[in-house]
C-alpha cells in the first residue's frame, strides 16, 4: 500500500472538492468586498446569506445569530473573553473543565491574570465531566460556564443538554466549543441551551482559517476584534468570502450527510477498535465506549511512546497523532489523558486515529496490521517492557 | 524534521538489546517526561568497552541518540567514554531540533549512569565522573514561557 | 462599455490568478496541518515556511518576525492590545492620530474603557501627522505610538521613517497599520524603526482572512487569540496554509513588480486627478498631492452626495466608494475627511477611486466623462447648488 | 439593496425642479447628516395642491421618498396633505432598508415646512400643522450603539 492513509481527521480535513468548486469564483471573479454599495457587491453579499444560512440551520439557530470569524480559537478566545467584558460587573468567576483544548484553557489562564477565578471542573474516567461537581461550582457571581461538545483527544461527547440546563436553572451563560462536534453529531442550540458556540470550518472539509460563533439573541457580549462595521457591527475585518462561502458549504453537506456518514464512520471506528483491544496487548481505550464522536479512536500501548509510533506509522504511509496536533511542540503529555487519570507514562503511548468515511476496511486493516508490528519492535527495545517481563517471569 | 542520519538510527537502531552479567548497567530518564533510557556495559580488563547495548523508551530522537551513544563508546576506554558529551552525539547525527536537545543529555548521562555503577561494582573512582541524576529533566530548565 | 470598471481596490482586490493558481493544491491536495508529525504534514509546512520568507523579504524583516493572523483588523487588535497588556506596568498612555482605520480607532477607545489614556494626534489639511504635535504628546508613560503608513481613503502616505526615529528617540515602540502600504510603496522595518506592523493579504491581490504581524525580536508582547502552540506560541488556531501561501505569493508578486506597477498607477492616477480637476468645477482633490499613495484619487464635489454618486456609477458599470467600506453601514461623513479639515457638508461630497494597474486610458476616461454627466445631474437636483447659483447671480 | 420602486424614483425623479412665486416652499434636514430637502408648492384658491416640486441634496433614499412625496401630495388637498405620513411614503416605496428611514421622516417633514410656509403666507392655520423643525434629525434616536 503506498496510498497516504490519513487518520488525523481531528486536526484537520481535506477541502471537499465540491466544496472548493462552491468557493472558487469568489478569489478571482466575483472578489467584491460584500460591505460595498455597488451591485458587484451584492454578488459577494448574497453568497455570504447564504453561507450564513446553512450554518445556522446546521444548528437550528437563526441567521443573524451566526457570525464568522478567523477560525475556532478566535471564536473560543470571543466569547470567554468578551463574555468577561461584558459581565463583569455581575461577576467575576467561570466555570470549566481539565478537558478543554488550549484554546479554552490558555484564554482561561489569561482571565485569571485579568482577576477572574476559574474553576476547572473534573471529568470521569471516560472524559465526562462530572455534572454534580459542575452544579456544586455554580456561585452567585458565576457569569459563564464552558464545556466543549466533544472532546478533540478522546472523543467523549459531553451531556450538553444537561450541561445547559443546569447553566440556565442557575441564570449563567453556557458558551460550547462545539470544534469537534459541529457537523458530526446533532447540535440544537435551543433544546440544548446554548448560548454560544464556536466551530471551525477545516475540522468538517471545510477551508482553514475560517470559524463560527454563535451568539444567542439577548446575549450582550461585544466584539473582540473591533474595527470596521462588518458582522452586525460584532466581528470587524473584510469578510472572507470564499472561507465563508466554503464553510457554508461544508456545513450544508454536514448536514445532509451526517445520518449516512456517521454510521459508516461508527462501524470503521468500532471495527479498528475491536481489532487492536482484541489483538494487541496491554493496551487500553481512552474515551467513552459509546458518547463518542462517530470518527474518533484513542488508545494507550503500555510500554512504549508516542512519536515513535508516529514516525514508523508515518514510514507505512499512515497519518496519525499523539496528543493534540495543536500541541506537538510541548513535550507534556496531554492534559487531556492526564485528566482521566492516567499516569504520565501510559499517558505518553497514546495514539488517536481519527478516520473519515472516505477510509475503508482495508485501509484499517492495514494500519492495524503495521500496528501490531511496530507496538512489537517498539516494545522489544523498551526497558519500561524488558522490566515488565522480568516481573513477569519471576 | 529529523536530520537523515537521525532518522537512520532511529530505523537501523545499533546496538539495541541487554548484556547477561554486564559490568555496568544504568537507567536514566523518567515516564513523566516521557524518555527512558539504559545503557549496558562490557568492560573488559583493560578498561576497554567491549561491548554495549542499549534499551529505550522515548520519541525518535531518544532512540538515535541512544544509539549513536552506543556506537560512540564502543571499543573506547572508560575515561574516552567519559568524554562522549552529548554536544559530540548531537553532533554526530547532524544536529537535532531545539526541542530534543534534552534527548542527547540524556544519552550522556545514561553513558555516566552505567560508567558509575561500573566503578561501584569494581569499587574503583574514575575520575570527573559524577554521581548521575537518574531524573534528567531535574537538570534541565524550565519549558519556554507559553504564550 | 458594459465591462466593470473596478476603482475600489482600497477596499479589495481581484486575487490574481497566479496566485489562486499557488493557493489551489492546499485545499484538497496537501490539506496537512502543518504542526503535524508524519511527513504529509511537512510539505505543507515547507509552503508555509516559503510564504513566511517572501512576506518577510517584502519589508526586510527576518522571517521568525512574522506571525500570520486572520486579517489586517486582527494585527491591529493584537498590536495595541497585546502591547497595552504587556506594558501596562511601564505606562498606560498610547499615541495614535485622527485619521487611522476604525481597526486601530475602536481598539484605541476599547482600551480608553480599560483604563488607557490615549492622544489622538491631529493631522494638517492634506493628511500628514503633525510631528511637532505628535512628539509633544511624548510622556514618561508613554508605551506605543501607533500612525498607520498610508490612509486608506486619502491616500496620504505619513513620514513614517521620521515618526520611528521620533519614537526611538524617545524610547516608545512604534506600530504602523501598512495594510494599505504593504505591496504598495517600499517600506523597510530597520530602517524605518518599525516595531510591529500590520498588513492584510485582499489588498496586494491576494486572499482575504489572512494577515501579517511583523512584530521585532525583543518586543515582548503576548497572544491575542490563546491557544495552540502555533506561531511560535503567539498566535494559536490551525494555520490557514492556503491563505498563507496565497499572501506569501502576492507579497512575492508584489515585490517583484512594485516600480513598474507603481508607475503605471501613478500615470494613470494623475491623469485622472488632472481631467477631474481642470474639467468638473467646484471640486476639491483630497490628501496629499505627492506623498500619495500611486493608486489613490479621493475628491470632493461640492453641492452633491456620495452615495447617490456612487448608484450613478454604479449604473454606468464603475465601482466606487465614498468613506472607508468598512463602515459604509454608517450615516456619519467619514472621520478622515472631518480630521483635514472639511465641513461636512463637502465631507458628503466626497467619491474615491482607487486603481490597479489593470486599469487603462481608456477606462478612466470613460469614467470621467460618465462623472461629469453624473455630477451635473445630481446638482440640478441640489437644494444647495441652487442656493449658490442664486447667491452668484446676485 | 434598494427596492426597484425606489430606484426608479432615484433615477427617474418625478416633479424635479423648482416653482417660481410658490405658494409655500420649505427646506428641511441639514448638511452634517447629509440629507437636505427642498419643497415647493403651488396652491390654488381652492386649497388643491396644483404642482409641486423638489430638489434633495442626499442618498438614493433620500431622491427617492422626495420624489415620491411629491406624487403623493400632487392634487390633494392642504388636509389630505398633511396626512401623508413616512410611513405612507415608505409604503408607496415598497420599503427602505432600515438604516434609510430618516430620510422618509425627512419627506413628510419637507411636506409640513412647505404647508406651514404656504399657512403663514396667507396668515391662516392648518389645523393638526406643528411648525416644523428644520433640522429633522434632533428628532431622530441616537445610532445604534457601536460595538
Ligand atoms: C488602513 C487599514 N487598516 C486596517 C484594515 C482592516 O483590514 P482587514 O479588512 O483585512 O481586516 C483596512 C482595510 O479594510 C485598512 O485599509
Ligand atoms: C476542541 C477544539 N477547539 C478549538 C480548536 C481550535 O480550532 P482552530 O484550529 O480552527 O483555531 C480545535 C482544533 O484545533 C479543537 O479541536
Amino acid at each position: 500500500m503506498s496510498k497516504l492513509i490519513y487518520l488525523d481527521n481531528a486536526a484537520t480535513t481535506q477541502v471537499y472538492p465540491e466544496v472548493l468548486q462552491e468557493m472558487l469564483p469568489y478569489f478571482s471573479e466575483v472578489y467584491s468586498n460584500p460591505s460595498a454599495i455597488y451591485s458587484f457587491a451584492s454578488e459577494s453579499k448574497k453568497a455570504v446569506d447564504k453561507a450564513r444560512t446553512s450554518v445556522a440551520e446546521l444548528i437550528n439557530a437563526k441567521t443573524d445569530e451566526i457570525y464568522f470569524t478567523g477560525g475556532g480559537s478566535e471564536s473560543d478566545n470571543w466569547a470567554l473573553k468578551a463574555t468577561a467584558d461584558a459581565y463583569a460587573s455581575k461577576g467575576k468567576h467561570i466555570i470549566t473543565s481539565t478537558i478543554e483544548h488550549h484554546a479554552i484553557l490558555h484564554t482561561c489562564a489569561y482571565l485569571e491574570k485579568k482577576g477572574f477565578e476559574i474553576t476547572y471542573v473534573n471529568v470521569d474516567e471516560n472524559g465526562k465531566v462530572k455534572l454534580d461537581e459542575l452544579e456544586a461550582a455554580i456561585r452567585p457571581d458565576t457569569i459563564l460556564i464552558s464545556i466543549m461538545t466533544a472532546n478533540n483527544e478522546i472523543g467523549t461527547i459531553q451531556p450538553v443538554r444537561e450541561i445547559g440546563r443546569i447553566a440556565h436553572e442557575h441564570g449563567v451563560l453556557f458558551h460550547t466549543d462545539a470544534v469537534q462536534a459541529f457537523g458530526h453529531i446533532p447540535i440544537d442550540v435551543d433544546e440544548m441551551n446554548i448560548d454560544m458556540l464556536s466551530a471551525s470550518g477545516h475540522k468538517i472539509n471545510g477551508p482553514k482559517g475560517i470559524g463560527v460563533m454563535y451568539i444567542r439573541k439577548g446575549v450582550k457580549i461585544l466584539s473582540f476584534i473591533h474595527g470596521g462595521a462588518q458582522e452586525r457591527k460584532r466581528r470587524a475585518g473584510t469578510l472572507n468570502v470564499p472561507g465563508i462561502v466554503g464553510i457554508g458549504k461544508a456545513a450544508e453537506i454536514a448536514k445532509n450527510t451526517m445520518a449516512e456518514r456517521s454510521a459508516k464512520e461508527i462501524s470503521l471506528r468500532d471495527h479498528l477498535i475491536d481489532r487492536i483491544l482484541t489483538e494487541i496487548p496491554y493496551v487500553r481505550l481512552n474515551g467513552d465506549r459509546h458518547d463518542r464522536l462517530p470518527n474518533n479512536v484513542n488508545v494507550c500501548f503500555r510500554y512504549i511512546e508516542g512519536e515513535s509510533m508516529l514516525i514508523l506509522l508515518d514510514q507505512a504511509g499512515v497519518c496519525a497523532s499523539s496528543g493534540s496536533a495543536c500541541t506537538s511542540g510541548s513535550l507534556d503529555p496531554s492534559h487531556v489523558l492526564l485528566a482521566i487519570g492516567l499516569p504520565h507514562e501510559i499517558a505518553h503511548g497514546s495514539l488517536r486515529l481519527t478516520l473519515s468515511e472516505k477510509n475503508t476496511v482495508e485501509e484499517i486493516d492495514f494500519v492495524v496490521d503495521e500496528l501490531k508490528k511496530i507496538i512489537e519492535r517498539l516494545r522489544s527495545m523498551s526497558p519500561l517492557y524488558e522490566d515488565f517481563v522480568k516481573k513477569q517471569n519471576k | 524534521m529529523y536530520s537523515e542520519k537521525v532518522m537512520d538510527h532511529f530505523n537501523n537502531p545499533r546496538n539495541v538489546g541487554e548484556i547477561e552479567n554486564p559490568s555496568g548497567v544504568g537507567t536514566v530518564g523518567n515516564a513523566k517526561c516521557g524518555d527512558i533510557m539504559r545503557m549496558y556495559l562490557d568492560i573488559d580488563d583493560n578498561g576497554i568497552i567491549q561491548d554495549v547495548k542499549f534499551k529505550t523508551f522515548g520519541c525518535g530522537a531518544a532512540v538515535a541518540t541512544s544509539s549513536m551513544a552506543t556506537e560512540l563508546v564502543k571499543g573506547k576506554t572508560v575515561q574516552q567514554a567519559l568524554e562522549v558529551t552529548n554536544k559530540a552525539v548531537m553532533e554526530a547525527l547532524d544536529g537535532l531540533p531545539p526541542v530534543k536537545v534534552h534527548c542527547s543529555l540524556l544519552a550522556e548521562e545514561a553513558i555516566h549512569a552505567a560508567l558509575w555503577d561500573y566503578a561501584e561494582k569494581n569499587h574503583i573512582t574514575i575520575e570527573g565522573l559524577e554521581k548521575p541524576v537518574n531524573d534528567i529533566s531535574e537538570k534541565e530548565e524550565g519549558e519556554e514561557e507559553e504564550y
